[in-house]
């Protein structure tokens, strides 16, 4: 699989990304700068990692989506490339159109830093065929703004056409409010392109890859990638 | 010139700020509160002089960059 | 060129030097330094370079009685943080900082500067941060404004330590009515560099540059390090419009720039510009080289208009560094710091004169001789009272009104037991990816350095009411649970950094508090071999004559060889209780 | 009736926000863009309909809780 993470100002999760990545690919992803214009031929897969790009000012994601690199992520993205979007990386996603809604302040008004258990809703794509559907599995998040919000109209459409990835749940696998700690809409934690090809999810399944640090548990998400790049 | 783009979260976007604070002015005991609703602004001093021009420029930025129309709506006035 | 600067008026400068906190003694020396009258921004720089913040007139006698050296003490107390060998070919770079006052008249500013202080002062050594902790003190929660402070102070931390990207691991709080009107914020970083590229500060190399780099100057913090050495009053209030802002992101873009350039061989010195911003940092740089040192004030990035040389130099705005750099290697460096949306500018360069020289607008504004600025600093050795023994309870006279059932509910519920998760619920703690013992999850934090198998653990501890019944006993224990904190992980001690936390040391009782629990420290510190690097001094906590409870903070760092030995300490099931030691 | 309370950062306190949307503004091609400054802006509707009070009230409501007199200054307007 070729991987490369873009680093913005003000991102801080790219070398646990970095380290996630190579833990299945067996070496180190590239590094782009948000201020090229172009991305390297034969990307597999586009990062944008999270952080706080601009130090969350304005909102978060707002002017890293803005960035001259997001133009040549948008044609990655239109051509049918990967993308993945985590944290901060979600934000631009949102911000830049590439996946629909907006992240909000959380419900509680506070950065919340703990644990969260996902429950994968699709197990067919890139990202997600190494999980089994309905599975949970647990991931940091860390975030003050990742209240997932749409109109009903759009959250409709999106579950409709089976775009919602995963939703905050139980460690049983319930989607119930408090288990929906940031207050988002329908639990929605991550969402798909129509093409199921570009992702963002609030949470931090980089951060669960080593069983020596906080468990394996974010591990299948990036196998998924690298068995789908497998040739490449 | 000074322009001034004020940004607020649109009718039917939940607005957990403006709701906080809402509980909190009733907590301090003011009394005669409806609804409270959180938004942003910024202020730009502008090199133009023209103010249909000034306009149109904060405008633009507005729709570009300082307001996010999938949840927000922006004003744009002119000191 | 004239070679005076524009001199205050005699009588209006005995009166200012007085407003700036300077003693009719310290004054007058400034004026035998001299020879003359002070201009204002000479008056200033006196009056910063010798408050008890950054001279330590009052402490450093007493400090002297730290033991600070070991076979793997690379750096002990002196540079801007301690640095000690954690082997293979790593240094782990340490200090704890203060930042009180700030906090009690701006919680959440005064909390996120005082992460961003003390992050600097790692990240001025070469190191990249890998952990923050912190050690907080507050009130009693139905005190007035204790609500708004302690959510204040947490988010600050929070707000700071999370956008820059550094994981928040551990800490401690405290509540106590001793700290209504004086809480206490300590924040720790500690940060990982190769054990052979350690920057330091001492300048160097007549005609090389002096460059400044990261956010602009403005108006903010004017004098904070005297207010940082001055008791509260009522009117502490209208002393407000020294507060600083944090700017997080700038931080963010400033420790990459400087781990970028620091990895060519740009650099002569560097040093973070904290407390009395570019004074101290000028001041110390060049008087740690034993060289001279000559700014021109028109070129430093300025974000108000019309400030004068005094305002610039004593600004406390943040997010700035100065720097030494090699001849000729100006170009490398603005291209790093431009690359990183940085100011960049040469304010000045090394002389051989022995002096600083500040220039503004083509007038000479100060001209002080950099040696007797600092070996005639003022240096105490204040009068100390000896807290008086407390009779020794007799375990069976004390009465048991609650049984242990109650008495343990009691004790869980208790402010000062009960469970932190909601502060450390608010702390990123896992960004880096290397965290393996986060808050809760046991006595000392874990985080392994990335590409190594090996890992540090890192506490802060004290038990202010041990202190305040006996000094020298809380001060040995601060440093011996510490010191246990690390073991009960798996780790071996290394080092500690402290932060000293105390009353008005012109009171003889104060200062007693002081020296004992220097001495208790010492000897648990020696009996260990655990030795202080780095450390902060925070004094004049008093409010309306009241002192806060002597408080020691201990930062105390350890090694693992191998990050799969860390113990946590949930429990197992099936497994046999051991108590150890005598109860 | 309504009440605008506008709360800006203090002249003179830094406003990073303000200093990070100025450097985004102009990386967007926007030109004669000069300071900007962000602040925030709370939407407040009040049972009372003296305008006199209800300016009052909202002052009050600023000074309490809506700005933080260290740092920001407000404003009160009725609509
Ligand atoms: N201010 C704080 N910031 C981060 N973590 C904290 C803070 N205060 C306490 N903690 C964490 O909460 C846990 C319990 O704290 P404490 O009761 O002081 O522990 P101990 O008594 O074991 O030293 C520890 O893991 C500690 O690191």
């Amino acid at each position: 699989m070729k991987a490369a993470i873009i680093l913005f100002p003000g991102i801080n999760r790219e070398r646990d990304m970095a380290l996630a990545l190579a833990r299945v690919t067996g070496r180190k992803p590239q590094m782009l700068w948000h201020r090229d214009t172009a991305l390297p031929a034969g990307l597999d897969l586009v990062v944008l990692p999270g952080g706080f790009s601009y130090g969350d000012y304005l909102r978060c994601g707002a002017m890293a989506a803005q960035s001259p690199i997001m133009q040549a992520v948008k044609a990655h993205a239109a051509r049918g490339g990967h993308v993945l979007g985590v944290c901060n990386g979600f934000q631009m996603l949102t911000e830049a159109g590439l996946l629909p809604g907006a992240l909000l302040r959380n419900a509680s008004l506070r950065f919340l830093s703990m644990d969260c258990q996902m429950k994968v809703e699709r197990a067919d794509t890139a990202f997600t065929n190494r999980f089994q559907r309905g599975q949970v599995f647990r991931a940091t998040m860390a975030h003050g703004d990742g209240n997932y919000f749409a109109d009903d109209a759009t959250l409709d459409r999106l579950e409709g056409e089976g775009l919602v990835a995963l939703r905050y749940a139980t460690p049983q696998g319930e989607v119930t409010a408090a288990a929906n700690r940031n207050g988002s809409a329908r639990s929605i934690a991550g969402v798909l392109s129509p093409n199921l090809r570009v992702l963002g999810l609030m949470p931090h399944p980089e951060n669960q890859v080593d069983p020596l640090i906080d468990g394996t548990d974010g591990l299948p998400l990036f196998e998924s990638l690298a068995e789908n790049f497998a040739a490449a | 010139m000074k322009a001034l783009v004020t940004v607020m979260p649109k009718t039917g976007v939940l607005d957990p700020q403006g709701k906080a604070i809402g509980h909190a002015l009733a907590g301090l005991g003011f009394a005669g509160v409806g609804e409270v609703r959180a938004g942003k602004v910024i202020e730009l001093e502008l090199a133009e002089t023209d103010p249909a021009k000034a306009r149109a420029a904060a405008e633009e930025m507005a729709r570009k960059l300082l307001a996010n129309t999938v949840i927000e709506s922006f004003s744009v006035s002119l000191a | 060129m004239t070679d005076t600067p524009a001199l205050l008026d005699p009588a209006r400068a005995k009166q200012l030097a007085a407003e700036f906190g300077l003693k009719p003694d310290e004054y007058d020396r400034v004026l035998a330094i001299l020879g003359r009258t002070p201009s204002l921004t000479e008056l200033g720089v006196f009056s910063v370079m010798w408050s008890e913040h950054c001279s330590y007139k009052s402490s450093r006698v007493w400090l002297r009685e730290l033991p600070t050296k070991a076979p793997w003490v690379i750096q002990g107390p002196g540079e801007n943080a301690g640095v000690i060998d954690i082997g293979e070919g790593l240094a782990a770079i340490f200090k704890m900082e203060s930042h009180n006052h700030p906090s009690f008249i701006e919680p959440y500013q005064g909390a996120a500067t005082g992460v961003g202080g003390i992050l600097r002062d790692v990240f001025t050594m070469g190191a990249r941060p890998i952990a923050n902790l912190n050690a907080l003190r507050f009130g009693t929660p139905d005190a007035p404004r204790m609500k708004r402070v302690i959510d204040g102070v947490v988010r600050g931390i929070g707000g700071y330590g999370n956008c820059v990207g550094v994981p928040t691991v551990g800490g401690e709080v405290n509540f106590h009515p001793a700290y209504n009107g004086n809480p206490l914020v300590n924040a720790m970083t500690v940060g990982i560099a190769p054990a052979d590229r350690i920057f330091l500060s001492a300048a160097a190399g007549v005609g090389n540059p002096v460059v400044y780099v990261g956010s602009k100057t403005g108006r903010d913090g004017i004098h904070g390090a005297t207010m940082a050495s001055a008791e509260f009053s009522a009117d502490s209030e209208e002393k407000r419009p020294t507060v600083q802002i944090g700017d997080p992101f700038a931080e963010k873009l400033l420790i990459e720039a400087c781990l970028e350039l620091m990895a060519t061989d740009a650099i002569v010195a560097i040093q973070d510009m904290g407390a009395a911003g570019l004074t101290s940092s000028s001041v110390e740089m060049a008087g740690k080289g034993g060289v001279g040192i000559e700014l021109v004030l028109d070129d430093v990035p300025q974000r108000e208009t019309g400030m004068s040389a005094y305002e610039m130099m004593l600004s406390e705005s943040q997010e700035r560094m100065l720097m030494v750099l090699k001849p000729g290697r100006e170009a490398v460096a603005e291209a790093i710091f431009t690359k990183w949306e940085l100011d960049f500018a040469v304010i000045g360069h090394i002389t051989d004169t022995g002096r600083i020289t500040i220039r503004h607008k083509g007038a000479l504004e100060a001209d002080i001789p950099l040696a007797p600025l600092e070996s005639e600093a003022p240096l105490y050795r204040r009068p100390t009272a000896e807290t008086p023994k407390l009779p020794v309870l007799d375990a069976a006279s004390v009465a048991d009104p609650l049984g242990p059932e109650a008495a343990l509910l009691k004790l869980v519920g208790s402010l000062d037991l009960c469970s932190r998760r909601w502060i450390w619920d608010q702390y990123d703690s896992m960004v880096g990816g290397q965290t393996a013992k986060r808050p809760g999850a046991a006595d000392a934090a874990v985080v392994r350095i990335e590409d190594h198998s090996r890992a540090l653990a890192m506490t802060t501890d004290c038990t202010p009411r041990y202190c305040l019944a006996d000094p020298e006993a809380g001060g040995a224990q601060a440093v011996a649970e510490a010191w246990r904190n690390l073991t009960a992980v798996g780790a071996k001690p290394l080092a500690i950094t402290d932060n000293m936390n105390f009353g008005n040391p012109e009171k003889p009782e104060i200062m007693g508090q002081f020296a004992s629990a220097v001495r208790g420290m010492a000897a648990a510190c020696t009996a260990l071999d655990f030795p202080v690097v780095s450390g902060n001094v925070s004094l004049y906590n008093e409010t309306e004559g009241r002192a806060i409870l002597p408080t020691p903070a201990i930062g105390g760092v350890g090694v693992l060889e191998d990050v799969a030995q860390a113990v946590g300490l949930a429990l197992a099931p099936g497994l046999d209780l051991v108590l150890i030691g005598e109860t």
